[in-house]
């Protein structure tokens, strides 16, 4: 019996001490109010400190210079205007003069040159600044930045900084562990009222004097699941209006429900990244030999990844790696092909043959050829993917063993380069990284979590400083073209798939602009065009 | 002194674990697409988090924190450790007290039922279900419980702890709501596993002479068995609690998954995918100190329930 | 006159993994109000079997065959509820083992009171948790008092203590009088004592049989025993069960001063020997309930079987007072 | 004392006996009697037919020949693991209960501290560090499983020792070997058979549990891997009954038929028995 006392005042204690913590803000009357349904882990309302909430606040409460538009180029926002230096070294941006902080104080180009002067000395995420920026510099509403060299993709990097306050930054050592409440103050359409990590639920307010006019939804709530089945089966009944994920692509696993479930429909686009790939060992024989590339790319059935992966979503993508959706989509490289007969020519040309008829192709050293897959394990749509490759390299005589890790230690593992094919995604925002085109991951030079940095051919790495060196948009669209030849033409690495992603919503929102960076339909141009019938 | 011990090794294996664990906890912070030509901030906050030290020095900060009570600090929340904790733990101990409290009740009740109309229809009954439900995946049953009670009757949310902004019911209803049906499962694996427990010890006291006396004395059946039979049943029952603890903590983990529960499980789980050392030090270290807490506690209770070991 | 309990031609199986135990095979036994009667036999003779089934509390085994008759009502087919209040209130048992008979969770007062609460209404569990069967005092407490004082328990200091004290805190002696004076407390008609006296250091053995004579002028008595002394001191007359029946009954003078059967014979002879210590179970061997042999039971072990016993199962005979159940009596009167 | 004996005073162990034989036969002939190859790939999502019984699952596979494969794995985890567990478990207790002393200290504090450690929350620690081969989940059970048997062989052999018999053999010079063979094995091996049966029963949990949450080997046709994809790619919440349930009604069934088992070797028969015919 005393145990029980003894229990039950615990659980008490434990319940009221929660009560405590948190408050449940009271809603009002006929607002439009877009719940929107994430899995994305987030931790805190820091947008330092949390990724995603930092990504999350890029679209709610802060504003950057400029967005990249639906046609993938930049659109004017916080910067009215701009000029860019022949020599692309200087880059000006003309502020407007009716933004406002939350708080009220308006925002001002030194604001402007603050924060972006703040990232370069203080967000490890901007390391890259470090040695780029030489100096920012304030005239009225112009802000100048001066750069060590020549920078061309500036204008894309620059659209996910978003400009802070410095009268609540100023004085912030180290913005990852700040704590104070005016972290959340930006200058965006909304300002967070809430984020309650009981309840998994952000609350944004609308921002009444949002200096781009208001926005047509007076409250927008982030709801946090933890599965996505929790969160379709939250769509389907009604708990949200619409799915947000950055960077992450709408398991078409789970469409049908939403299709029975009679109310939501579904917007389309063609994904920006590629959804699942696979990068080779250059350091390794037989990968570092084009034509075993080449018979491994022979090998693939990639319009049986497109329809049982990705349901029939997905199509086949060509040599050039990156989908149309790129502003200077090089449409003269040919599709990828499946064709067996191929792969096992030119296995066959280079040596690679079973010898010992045992279905097992040997190497020059005369062993059987057995490759190792290292995939995402927490990416069942990738590990199927390579589970598809597997089998298709087993048909041309090349086994394999598959090695599905948890990120961190992919990650690790890609790192030490303990590995012969290496299965990964290019996030949109990824594939524009670096000289766009997806070099982010392949460059050499690179470093970082996600990036294979496994190709080193003089001819690439030039083009990518080349292409790196101008802003001015006809140069980037002709080395743009000719990045994604020189990926054909050495093939680091394979696009399995490129997908149309689907951005399911609730019947009665209408008018969603599709933002290929941001998510889809929940996006910053969204909060303006998007109207609730009643 | 074993109990000190045991909290000394844990402690240690909370350390070396997460670190023997290939992956940089950093990449978590900046994210799978954050790249850094020049690394230059990163080995900065690297050094802010004393990563760059070795191990043993580590290992010496960390031991002399706790002996301070500084539980160190999360890479995964940025915050101090012990908060993120004491978070989620609140959320747990709500889930896992009564569950343990109900589950013993229930198991109580039944197994004496199944134990004393031994190798009846009731019995077989009563045990074939408690070890069909002991037998089910936990995470699997749990899911179909969401699934059909939550999603297709929609009786209840689909997961998590409150409605947050939708609270215009009290805070404790609304949360009470919400925690019904993990509560329910947890409650129902805790009760099967002790029923197990409870019906072959009350078995076991169906041959004691003062069970017989009992009987002898013109005492009901229902009598004999919950004030004679069950009340020597609960020291057993109490001893396996405490044991149990540690795998309940580990049961909840699944459960708090399915049900989105902002609980220790997921704090774990995350960490141990966002290699947060200092959070999963802390988690390993709470986890076994509650679990050597509820030893002491039955340690200190069993006498009550046992005079002979007074 | 009528008998206050008639057992007439009991059966008891158990049913084991090894086959079906006849722990009873026809026992037929009556009692006379007011008289006390000694059950004598070896481990696993059936004995502890038979009171066992007068209560009713035989369980697992099964009663298949014959009937117990207390006071003109067939126990065997009484409804529980019914047995429940024969239980204690008419028919009390003082069990054998006080090591183990009292609930090691609870104190005397409790296990006292109980008794009392039982006794006053009945032994539905709202009772036996209610408050008269968890605190003991006014005229109950007197009660409690007189009847540790007929038990020779006089000091009223000591009694507090005893009242407070849990099982494993009381000496055997103690134990074996609160298991008696619970027995007393329900104030029974009959009175079964099992082993009243095994487990005793001679002083308080003394002491119980003391008690026990005591009581038999009071109430009728049924009392199972190895120890000569304790059913030549308290019991006139005497039964001696093997192999689950009864093979020689009669007054305890005679039969224990001149056992007619041979088995009863060797019996008190090794008892004599062994002064009421229990025997190893050497005439007995418990397989015989399964696989019954022909005949006389006991004509394996029976030195002066005839073979007649192996083929025919003798039945009772009286010779002058003293039935008997062997062929060696047949005829004879 | 032999095993039939023990199984067959127990119906529900029979029952038990009877379900695992079947899924032991299943998963011994699971790839011949399979209808498919499990890798094949035919039409996704289809419902169940007579070609594909209990339909395919997301990349057409067809889910009864998943299924059947399965249980090899599924078992054969299952048994590895406990072996593994229950091996050292008994071999721990023996040490402890012979050698006393610290040595004894030194094990017993061991097992009492790996006995405090969450399970689960290690065991995913362990095979994200090792990486999810399923001989690591094999090893990563066995590692975690072992001490509740150390701590019951251990009592075992002290309450043997104790006993005088042994005390005696002892005086006349028996050696350890001797009382192990002759004395200790009889005693503890029903209670460490059943212990086995039933840490299979925990390790098969276990399995499935890694899997539900990603750890699994992708390449291994588990059944908790099954579960994985059922979850992680639609079946579930598309409402394909016969994609998530059989896996989980497999795993349940087993474990249910091998507790029932291992149940039966504590066997418990009515204490009343003896009380009433041995006095």
């Amino acid at each position: 019996m005393r145990t029980l006392v003894i229990f039950a005042m615990a659980a008490l204690l434990a319940l009221t001490s929660l009560v405590a913590c948190v408050e449940g803000p009271a809603d009002s009357g006929e607002d439009v109010v877009l719940r929107v349904g994430t899995t994305k882990p987030f931790k805190t309302d820091s947008r330092f400190a949390d990724y995603w909430y930092g990504v999350l606040s890029n679209l709610t409460t802060h504003d950057s210079l400029i967005k990249l538009g639906p046609d993938m180029t930049p659109v004017p926002w916080l910067a009215e205007s701009w000029t860019i230096s022949d020599d692309s070294t200087e880059f000006t941006f003309t502020i407007v003069d009716n933004a406002t902080w939350h708080d009220g104080t308006p925002l001002t180009s030194a604001d402007v040159a603050f924060s972006i002067q703040y990232y370069r000395d203080r967000d490890p995420q901007a390391g890259w600044m470090q040695d780029l920026i030489e100096s920012v510099s304030v005239d009225g509403n112009d802000v100048t930045l001066s750069l060590t060299r020549p920078y061309g993709n500036l204008m894309t990097e620059f659209m996910t900084y978003s400009v802070i306050p410095e009268h609540v930054w100023g004085d912030v050592e180290d913005p990852l562990t700040y704590e104070g409440t005016d972290r959340t103050i930006g200058s965006g359409p909304f300002a967070l009222k809430s984020w309650d990590a009981a309840a998994g639920l952000f609350v944004f307010e609308i921002n009444d004097d949002y200096w781009r006019g208001e926005p047509n939804v007076d409250r927008v709530e982030f709801s946090v699941y933890r599965t996505m089945d929790a969160l379709v089966m939250a769509l389907a009944s009604g708990d949200v209006d619409t799915w947000w994920d950055y960077s992450g692509e709408f398991p078409y696993t789970h469409v049908p429900p939403l299709q029975d479930a009679g109310d939501i429909e579904f917007a389309t686009a063609t994904f920006l990244g590629v959804p699942a790939a696979l990068g080779f060992n250059l350091e390794r024989e037989p990968m570092s030999d084009l034509s075993f590339r080449q018979a491994v790319s022979y090998a693939i059935d990639y319009q049986q990844i497109a329809d049982l992966v990705f349901a029939g979503y997905g199509s086949v993508p060509t040599y050039g790696f990156v989908p149309p959706t790129h502003a200077n989509f090089n449409d003269d490289i040919p599709q990828m092909e499946f064709n067996q007969a191929k792969a096992a020519g030119l296995l066959d040309s280079i040596g690679i043959v079973d010898t010992d008829g045992d279905g097992i192709r040997e190497s020059e050293k005369g062993d059987d050829l057995t490759l190792t897959l290292l995939t995402r394990g927490d990416k069942t749509s990738i590990v199927r993917s390579t589970e598809m490759v597997a089998s298709n390299l087993r048909a041309v005589g090349i086994d394999s063993t598959v090695k599905a890790l948890d990120t961190s230690t992919w990650i690790a593992t890609k790192e030490e380069g303990d590995y012969d094919l290496v299965f990964f995604r290019a996030t949109p925002w990824g594939t524009l990284m670096h000289a766009s085109n997806a070099s982010g991951y392949f460059d050499a030079r690179r470093t970082g979590g996600g990036v294979l940095h496994n190709f080193g051919a003089e001819e690439y790495l030039d083009a990518c400083d080349a292409r790196l060196a101008t802003a001015l948009p006809e140069e980037q669209a002709e080395l743009d073209r000719t990045i994604q030849e020189l990926h054909q033409r050495y093939l680091p690495g394979i696009a399995l798939v490129w997908i149309e992603s689907v951005y399911p919503y609730r019947e009665g929102w209408e008018n969603w602009t599709i933002d290929h960076i941001y998510g889809g339909v929940v996006n910053s141009f969204s909060w303006f065009t998007v109207t609730r019938k009643d | 002194m074993r109990y000190l011990i045991a909290l000394f090794v844990i402690v240690s294996l909370g350390f070396i674990l997460p670190r023997l664990m290939p992956g940089d906890p950093l990449m978590n912070i900046v994210g799978e697409e954050a790249y850094y030509a020049s690394g230059g901030a990163l080995d900065e906050l690297r050094s802010d988090l004393g990563l760059n030290q070795p191990l043993i020095v580590q290992y010496g900060r960390y031991l002399g924190g706790l002996l301070i009570g500084d539980w160190g600090y999360s890479y995964l929340y940025l915050r101090p450790v012990f908060e993120s904790i004491s978070e989620h733990m609140g959320w747990t101990l709500l889930l896992m007290l009564p569950a343990v409290v109900l589950g013993a009740a229930i198991a109580a009740v039944l197994g004496g039922l199944a134990a004393w109309n031994r190798g009846s229809r009731k019995d077989a009954g009563l045990t074939g279900a408690f070890l069909l439900a002991y037998s089910m995946p936990h995470y699997w049953l749990a899911m179909l419980v969401l699934f059909v009670f939550s999603f297709h009757l929609g009786w209840f949310p689909l997961g998590k702890a409150t409605s947050g902004a939708a609270s215009s019911l009290p805070y404790v209803v609304d949360v009470g709501w919400h925690m019904l049906l993990p509560l329910a499962v947890v409650t129902v694996f805790k009760a099967a596993y002790d029923f197990l427990i409870v019906r072959s010890s009350v078995v076991s006291i169906y041959g004691e002479d003062y069970i017989l006396m009992a009987q002898a004395k013109g005492l009901s059946s229902m009598a004999v068995l919950f004030k004679h039979a069950l009340r020597n049943a609960l020291a057993p029952l109490l001893t396996v609690t405490a044991i149990q603890f540690g795998m309940i903590f580990s049961g909840t983990l699944l459960i708090e998954v399915v049900f989105s529960w902002p609980g220790m499980g997921t704090l774990m789980y995350d960490a141990i995918g966002a290699r947060d050392y200092p959070l999963l030090q802390a988690a390993f270290l709470i986890v076994a100190i509650c679990v050597l807490i509820a030893n002491f506690v039955a340690d200190m209770l069993y006498p009550k329930l046992d005079p002979r070991t007074r | 006159m009528n008998p206050l309990l008639q057992v007439r031609d009991l059966h008891v199986h158990f049913d084991t993994p090894q086959g079906v135990v006849r722990a009873n095979a026809g026992v037929t036994l009556d009692v006379i109000e007011g008289e006390s009667v000694g059950i004598m036999g070896e481990s696993g003779c059936g004995k502890t079997v038979l009171f066992l089934s007068i209560l009713r509390l035989q369980q697992p085994g099964r009663i298949v065959a014959g009937k117990v008759v207390f006071d003109e009502r067939d126990i065997t087919l009484l409804p529980e509820a019914d047995v429940e209040r024969i239980r204690g209130r008419d028919i009390a048992l003082v069990p054998q083992n006080h090591a183990t008979a009292l609930n090691p969770a609870y104190t005397m007062r409790d296990q006292l009171a109980e008794v009392v609460a039982v006794r006053e209404s009945d032994g539905r569990l709202a009772t036996v948790l209610g408050r008269r069967a968890t605190s003991l005092d006014g005229v109950y407490l007197d009660e409690v008092r007189d009847v540790f004082r007929d038990l020779g328990f006089t000091e009223e200091r000591l009694l507090n203590r005893l009242l407070q004290s849990y099982p494993h805190e009381l000496s055997g002696g103690m134990r074996q009088r609160v298991l008696i004076a619970m027995a007393l407390l329900a104030k029974p008609r009959v009175l079964i004592a099992d082993e009243p006296t095994t487990a005793l250091d001679r002083a308080t053995r003394a002491q119980s049989l003391g008690v026990l004579r005591q009581l038999n002028d009071r109430l009728t008595m049924l009392v199972v025993s190895h120890d000569l002394d304790a059913i030549r001191k308290t019991c006139g007359r005497v039964a001696v069960m093997y192999a689950g029946r009864i093979v020689e009954e009669g007054p305890t003078s005679d039969v224990l001063a001149n056992p007619l059967h041979p088995y009863s014979r060797l019996l008190i002879a090794a008892q004599e020997r062994t002064r009421g210590v229990p025997l190893p179970e050497v005439f007995t061997d418990t397989s015989d309930l399964i696989h019954v042999p022909s005949g006389c039971s006991f004509h394996r072990a029976c030195p002066q079987m005839i073979t007649r016993c192996v083929e025919v199962e003798p039945t009772m005979h009286d010779c002058d007072g003293v039935s008997v159940a062997c062929h060696l009596y047949e005829g004879r009167l | 004392m032999r095993l039939p004996a023990f199984i067959m005073q127990n119906r529900a162990a029979q029952v038990g006996a009877v379900v695992l034989l079947a899924f032991v036969v299943v998963a011994v002939l699971g790839s011949v009697i399979a209808p498919h190859d499990p890798w094949a790939h035919f039409g996704p999502f289809e419902s169940p037919s007579s070609v594909h019984p209990l339909g395919t699952n997301d990349v057409g596979q067809d889910i009864l020949s998943e299924l059947l494969v399965g249980a090899g794995v599924s078992l054969s985890v299952g048994a590895l693991a406990a072996m593994l567990a229950v091996g050292f478990g008994v071999f721990v207790g023996l040490v402890a209960g012979f050698r006393r002393g610290v040595v004894d200290n030194l094990l017993m504090g061991l097992t009492d501290i790996v006995l405090v450690i969450p399970a689960l929350p290690l065991v995913i620690l362990l095979a994200a560090y090792l990486g999810s081969s399923i001989w690591n989940v094999v090893l990563v059970i066995g590692v975690v499983f072992w001490p509740s048997t150390a701590r019951l062989v251990r009592s075992q052999v002290l309450t043997v020792r104790q006993s005088g018999y042994v005390e005696s053999a002892r005086a006349l010079g028996a050696g350890d070997a001797w009382i192990m063979r002759r004395h200790v094995l009889p005693n503890v091996f029903p209670l460490v058979i059943s212990k086995f049966v039933l840490t299979v029963a925990a390790a098969m949990l276990m399995e499935a549990s890694l899997s539900f949450l990603g750890l699994g080997d992708p390449m291994v046709k588990s059944w908790g891997m099954m579960l994985h994809y059922a979850f992680g790619r639609g079946g579930f919440i598309q409402g394909l009954w016969w994609w998530y349930l059989p896996p989980g009604l497999c795993i349940g069934l087993c474990i249910l038929a091998l507790t029932l088992i291992g149940l039966a070797f504590e066997g418990e028969s009515d204490p009343r028995l003896r009380r009433a015919l041995e006095r």
